[in-house]
């Protein structure tokens, strides 16, 4: 016997087809149908890297409860082809329903199906009605969300809405062929004659946004003034650039799509050579080739942002999937040595703020700071808190933009000359933009001296200082970087310590484990550079049982506390296989820990305690 | 008015003594000079090699950047400070070797800005391997046998992508060489000042007498430097071997190809209209982007 | 000698309907059957793009590289694999944006291999951003307000390089293409062939029916492809712009240039005689060298 | 009272100068007629950025015993200008002498000497020399190697042959004016009128070779059988690639000087792809642009070998000095998880033996293996026992590289196709070369199935089994890489950990204090990755006190072992000055932790033991 795990009030929909059937496009408005009615959603696309064909999916997560991630389980799966039916087929929850075209295919009970007789079939003739309102093939996406709301038992006018409002730009007759499409999928549905077990009770409209991580990411660098933005587009970061590109030109920011990452990253350091706070994103295989220049960035005190969102390696791996196995090279990448920032926001809420607090960190320390995140913050879209923008602020550090050199005389040196790389207690000096009389100053990738003059940077003792100074900024960077962030009982029985947007499918299993009574905690440490020692060592003294989670194989994170508490790891779970954690997977984890083993399923679903357990 | 001096700092160039370094650094500072720029009004970029240790002897606002990587930086400071002017300094293997994919780029992005390389064809600062630029067959310690590849033709690459100012010098003419800057610095638009700088401690071929024997000024003849094609064939007949003699191998030097008036980079970029750093002085209001999402 | 279908596997194609690159597909193949190449005679080498998904589906030797770096592997392997022959095949973003320096020191290098670029103006796989051949102006995700810089003109870059052939076919015409691919393949030295390659679901401008309208063959005119300059000037026609109209924009297909004999530089190095393995079967002897330090 | 560390029969001398004077080849001439003589000799040329001018010293130590490193302490002082002479007049041993040009310049008792009374001046008209045998300028280098060995008392044969040989291609008069010149040094030394009092006993002449780092590695190469070498210029990795330029033709190697570093890595690649035994070199700002590739052969599993010879960083940083701040990132560069084996050589026998191993472990794993050095050990030319030719051996690993395909069912599948990543236990497959008919495969950098196909690759399942097939060769790793290297007694009151070039200094310094009694031992770590757990730990364990010493200021090494091993370390000696570790300043740090704590000075004499100490 099964039984689900605690889910909340709840329906998940998941749309499967080729790519360039436009899954994802159809399923975020069905989002948006909800969020704007005052639902919580979380949704989660996987598609392969290419752009027609293939197998693509659009799982959308609703729920009248807070929600933090997606789940396994779907109860409603449209399958605009065979193979959806047939890889999905085992998600369906009992009593959950299968919407397909037959004219497409007719399930196979064993092939399709896989024996299961809790399901229930229902037939839409998706084509049949694109035609009959002289649709094109591509409409068949509309007809089926008709047809998902249809089977619900949903009222469509929400739809209907949200589709007259995508298509308000065109000419009317597009949004009413679309609406009658909707409205054709809808009654076929609800005559297919089988009960939809799941129920959405009522809720209060809400002000909620629906953003994706990247626009978070976005409104928060916009937020912070960026002034300068570069990139080379690659999977998963360009939707960023795309993001930038639309909006950068109306805010005044410079947004350069460049002839590679070596190219965006060196731009950034140019543009914020002239005091633009500035930024760049990619991902792992494109950060590769900004590593020299992040180097650069390092031994010249520039101030900027990099945004790393990860998906599998090595190389060009799994472009359009996730992982969280660049951690150590965003800790190490580069020659030499410098003090880094590395920030890895959780969620949506976190991607917004670490994004902006990146860009005052970066000014305040002088040094390049990474914004790491991965594919499935990256895309995911979720709906979310608006923003809060009152809480933003601006903190440039010690920099001198206008005005005469002579009212800052901590920037000059014993003889009045400006010294861009003076020696100071916390490793950070004055800087002075070009344009201000008086600040001649050499910005350098060689060593150097305190006017940044390399032949000088030779000598043992310049050298050494230097060095020393620019180190220095990481015991400052303790005092400006985000905490890690605790959740749960202080005594526990088990605790949990992860990063990055494992945080979603953690905080939702934990919600699950708090609500079967289980003390269970959770570090998130959210600056993995400077590492937060004090905070990790002190949580894993207090542990019982401890267990790292990270989706890599190789256990990167757990070898950063090891190495920084010399405490030993109990259990881990990791994952790499391009997916996120489920909160199923996490669920399950636990209680095996707890003693108290469940089985997953692919449903996401757990099977019952095991008796003899 | 500043006077050439003005550029120099208290550290004393390192070049070899008779390096065609030293004639450059003259001719930019005269150049700097004669236009009357003012130290706080430009910026200047360089990449790593010989000619790159030039930024330590400028007393300029600067940036020493990595081999072969002058030109992106450039390239954004030029767009995110329009109040302030941009020369690049760049060596031929930093330039046109690891750095040529940029070039090519800037060529046709057309961002203002002054490019100057340092043609030594060679490596000058890590002691005499082939440059891109190096004659064919020519034998270096990284080449024994000689430089197998065409060398790269630098003025034919800025014509097949657009630049609006390409021009040669030569580090032995410091007059003709401080106008050719006075021009390109003058010059609204994307300006590729190729030069050939001897380097007297690794390359024994193209040595200043070398030189001199060759070269002739295009403005001493009746070209007319706007014709792209006219100019690409110019540039052919300076690919020169090893053998070349000094009546049959003459090169041009002087402006080649000019266009006034195409629209540049940062002139068809709104955002590009004010420093940078001015939109960072306040959280931007970003309310009625959140309210569309 | 093989068919045309026993260079494919049992992979299907993922190409959108319609994509230029199913036709690109068919022409290599049939090339290859026409001049009997069998399979383990000759490698083939990816960039990252749509194009590059083909790798998946050709049965051949085959190394899919790093996006924009297919060149390098290409003329490494044909360096010290003397018994087989190479094939590039890439993107222009690949290509041409963030492998473009690698493009032009290949084509001074002279490596013999042919190359294919599968030119369609825009980012197919990454979803439509702009390439380096993106028309001016054209907009797109990442240059909403259009594309400001010149695109790049890859046969002017090949000819100011000293390619050895330089074509330009169109996936609209296979047996043309297939025919410029046959003289390609059988080239001795670097051969370029630009293909344009319609992208049907990104680029909405630059289409089949576009390029009909506008492509001529230089076969069918009295051209002559041994004169570079006139080549290149030729390649400057090709710079089309949004507006370019059917009848004045007039785009040339065929060998814009070739020169046969010029040394590869395969030929120049006495090392890349044998196969590079050859050289691993025991130790190698090094007490002469030894003995000299 | 200072005292000198205990030395052995030995003699140091400085040549210092301009850049552009021909120090070191002068400098490397009088090596080369200590070596021929049948002494151990080990030098150090210390040189800014730039081609003339600037400060460059060559330091060589020569002894009739076996040394290791070199030492600060200097006996003759060559100062071909006044800065030379003020810069090192604090290493002079008692009774040391300086030889310089009285037409050059004057020393200044108190500017120059430091108020000196115990050494010898030699003041020798180097320039006068020179004129009167018609030389130039240049030649007074050899007027001051004839100098040196006059006041050294050593007779002048020795140096003629090594000219004659020198000049062997050129006219006999160019030669013989050397001599002359060379004469004309030495008379004028040995009327100087003060005795040397260092001196060397006579020794019998040996076979010794005289290498630096980069020829040791190049002839490992050459010996492996090394087929294609790729590079672009970057100091200290240069003269490897003009060692294999000049070498390669002949022994069958394609040399490439690339467009960049990028090239060069991916060439590589093509070049392993034919069967070839390929390799590059750089250092870290090379190493960096280079990462995408290096992740690349990873995923591919493609055998080769990557020299990262390091420098000062961060970027462009000290480009003609040492340092050891690249250990992490070579073990975490590249995104993505993929075995990678690291190897440190110490000395330059280690060298020549890990270049040739490196080939065979990356033919044996399939897997790119890096040769981690710095400049140090690049540059430095010691006497060293002829590399042992005979051991060096050939093993290509699971290779087909000719003959029908069916001759080797493991390659294929249940079908009878080739799979070029068939999963196997160890996680190595058997490649096929192309070439061989049948041999269709695909080698990617994208994540792939069995054959190389990516679409496949997308799979869960196929990417976990492909994954952890490779990851799995670390396993198998354990047993190629060398062992760790254990020095001294098993019981001791210190022990040290270090890895790389340090070897040579701590060899040096353990002799000293060894000669003094004193129980202390050291474990060289000489593969980094996979890291020998074991050895070190059981290492630590077995330590009643430990120092961790480190060529950087963040303690690399130190924190891996803190993750591999759980254990704190109790002391650690870092430098990062651009400077390599004396055997001097190795000496004194662990005579403090012994609680004899000694002073030391600037010649690399150590103050007499502190009376309360
Ligand atoms: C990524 C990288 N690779 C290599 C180097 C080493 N390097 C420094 S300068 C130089 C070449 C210098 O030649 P060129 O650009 O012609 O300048 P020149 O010295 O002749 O002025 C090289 C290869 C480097 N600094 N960075
Ligand atoms: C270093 C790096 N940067 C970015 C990417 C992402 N990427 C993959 S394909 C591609 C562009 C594809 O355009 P093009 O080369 O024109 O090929 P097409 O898809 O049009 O055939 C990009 C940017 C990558 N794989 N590697
Ligand atoms: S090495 Fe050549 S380029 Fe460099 S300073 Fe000397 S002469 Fe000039
Ligand atoms: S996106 Fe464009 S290039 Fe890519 S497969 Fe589709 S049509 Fe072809
Ligand atoms: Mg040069
Ligand atoms: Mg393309």
């Amino acid at each position: 016997m099964s039984q689900h795990a605690p889910y909340g009030h709840e329906v998940r929909i998941r749309i499967g087809g080729p790519a360039g059937f436009g899954i994802k496009a159809a399923g975020q408005s069905l989002a948006r149908v909800f969020a704007k009615a005052g639902y919580h959603t979380f949704d989660l696309t996987e598609y392969p890297s290419l752009i027609k064909g293939g197998h693509n999916t659009y799982h959308l997560r609703v729920s009248a409860d807070p929600i933090s991630s997606h789940v396994m389980a779907t109860d409603v799966l449209v399958a605009l082809d065979r193979p959806s039916a047939r890889l999905h087929v085992a998600e369906l929850t009992s009593g959950g329903a299968l919407i397909y075209d037959p004219n497409d295919f007719e399930p196979d009970p064993a092939e399709d199906l896989a024996g299961r007789d809790d399901i229930c079939l229902v037939p839409v003739p998706l084509s049949e009605i694109v035609d009959a309102a002289g649709g094109v093939k591509i409409m068949r996406n509309v007809a089926a969300l008709g047809a998902t709301l249809g089977h619900m038992g949903v009222e469509l006018d929400g739809l209907e809405a949200s589709i007259r409002e995508q298509f308000a730009h065109k000419a009317p007759e597009v949004a009413e062929q679309n609406v009658a499409v909707a409205r054709g999928g809808h009654e076929h549905a609800r005559s297919a004659g089988c009960a939809f077990p799941a129920s959405l009770p009522y809720v209060e409209p809400s002000q909620r946004i629906l953003v994706d991580g990247h626009e978070a990411v976005g409104l928060g660098a916009l937020a912070a003034g960026v002034g300068f933005y570069a990139a080379y587009p690659m999977t998963p970061a360009s939707s960023l650039l795309h993001f930038m590109a639309k909006h950068g030109d109306a805010a005044g920011v410079v947004v350069k799509h460049t002839e590679d990452e070596i190219a965006a990253m060196n731009m950034v350091l140019g543009a914020a050579f002239g005091g633009t706070r500035s930024m760049c994103a990619t991902s792992g295989g494109g950060f590769s080739l900004m590593v020299e220049a992040f180097g650069f960035a390092g031994v010249s005190e520039t101030a900027c942002v990099v945004g790393l969102f990860t998906r599998p390696g090595p190389a060009t791996g799994l472009p359009t999937w996730t992982e969280q196995s660049d951690l150590r090279f965003a800790l190490h990448a580069a020659q030499g040595e410098f003090p880094r920032v590395v920030l890895a926001p959780g969620d949506h809420a976190q991607a917004f703020e670490y994004a902006w607090r990146a860009f005052n960190i970066a000014d305040e320390l002088q040094t390049p700071v990474i914004l790491l995140g991965d594919a499935y913050l990256s895309d995911n879209r979720a709906t979310t808190d608006p923003f809060d923008l009152d809480s933003v602020e601006v903190s440039r550090g010690k920099l001198v933009t206008e005005g005469p050199l002579t009212d800052h005389p901590d920037a000059l040196d014993a003889e009045g000359r400006y010294a861009r790389y003076q020696i100071t207690d916390d490793g950070v000096s004055v800087r002075v933009l070009p344009g201000v009389e008086g600040a001649v100053q050499l910005v350098n990738s060689y060593e150097h001296d305190g006017y940044g003059y390399g032949a000088q940077g030779e000598n043992a003792a310049v050298r050494t200082a230097q060095n020393e100074k620019r180190l220095r900024k990481l015991a400052l960077a303790k005092d400006l970087v985000p905490a890690p962030n605790r959740f749960g009982p202080d005594d526990a029985d088990l605790s949990l310590i992860f990063f990055g947007s494992t945080k979603m499918p953690v905080t939702e299993a934990l919600r699950w484990l708090h609500a079967e009574g289980h003390a269970v905690n959770a570090l998130q440490v959210t600056t993995l550079e400077p590492f937060p020692t004090d905070e990790v060592c002190a949580f894993l003294r207090d542990a019982r049982i401890n267990l790292v989670i990270e989706g890599n194989a190789t256990g990167q994170l757990e070898g950063l506390v090891r190495e920084k508490c010399l405490h030993a790891v109990h259990h881990h779970l990791r994952r790499y296989d391009g997916r996120p954690f489920s909160p199923e997977q996490i669920y399950a984890a636990v209680k095996r820990l707890l003693g108290e083993p469940v089985e997953l399923t692919v449903a996401g679903a757990v099977a019952a305690p095991k008796e003899d357990a | 008015m500043p006077e050439p001096k003005a550029f120099t700092n208290a550290n004393k160039p390192t070049w070899c003594p008779g390096c065609g370094n030293h004639a450059m650094f003259l001719a930019l500072q005269r150049a700097l000079a004669e236009l009357g720029w003012e130290k706080h009004e430009f910026a200047m970029f360089w990449g790593i090699g010989c000619h790159g240790n030039g930024a330590d002897f400028y007393d300029v606002q600067g940036f020493h950047a990595l081999h072969g990587r002058a030109l992106p930086p450039a390239a954004a400071y030029a767009l995110t400070r329009p109040d302030q002017r941009v020369i690049v300094e760049m060596g031929d293997g930093d330039g046109y070797g690891l750095g040529l994919g940029h070039f090519v780029h800037a060529c046709r992005r057309n961002v203002s800005m002054t490019v100057i390389a340092h043609n030594n064809q060679i490596y000058g600062l890590t002691t005499g391997q082939a440059s891109p630029t190096t004659d064919h067959l020519m034998p270096t310690v990284s080449t024994p046998k000689g430089v197998l590849e065409d060398p790269i033709n630098p003025i034919g690459l800025a014509l097949a992508e657009g630049a609006t100012f390409v021009a040669r010098g030569f580090a032995g003419d410091i007059p003709h060489l401080t106008a050719l800057y006075v021009e390109a610095l003058s010059h609204d638009g994307f300006a590729l000042v190729d030069v050939f700088q001897p380097c007297v401690t690794w390359n024994k071929v193209n040595t200043f007498s070398w030189f001199r024997e060759r070269v002739f000024k295009l403005e001493e003849t009746d070209w007319v430097a706007s014709d792209r094609v006219k100019a690409f064939e110019l540039s052919l007949s300076t690919f020169h071997e090893l053998t070349c003699a000094p009546d049959t191998c003459r090169i041009p030097i002087g402006v080649y190809y000019r266009v006034e008036g195409k629209p540049t980079y940062e002139a068809a970029t709104p955002a590009a209209a004010e420093p940078g750093w001015k939109h960072a002085l306040e959280p931007r209001d970003v309310s009625a982007i959140m309210a569309k999402l």
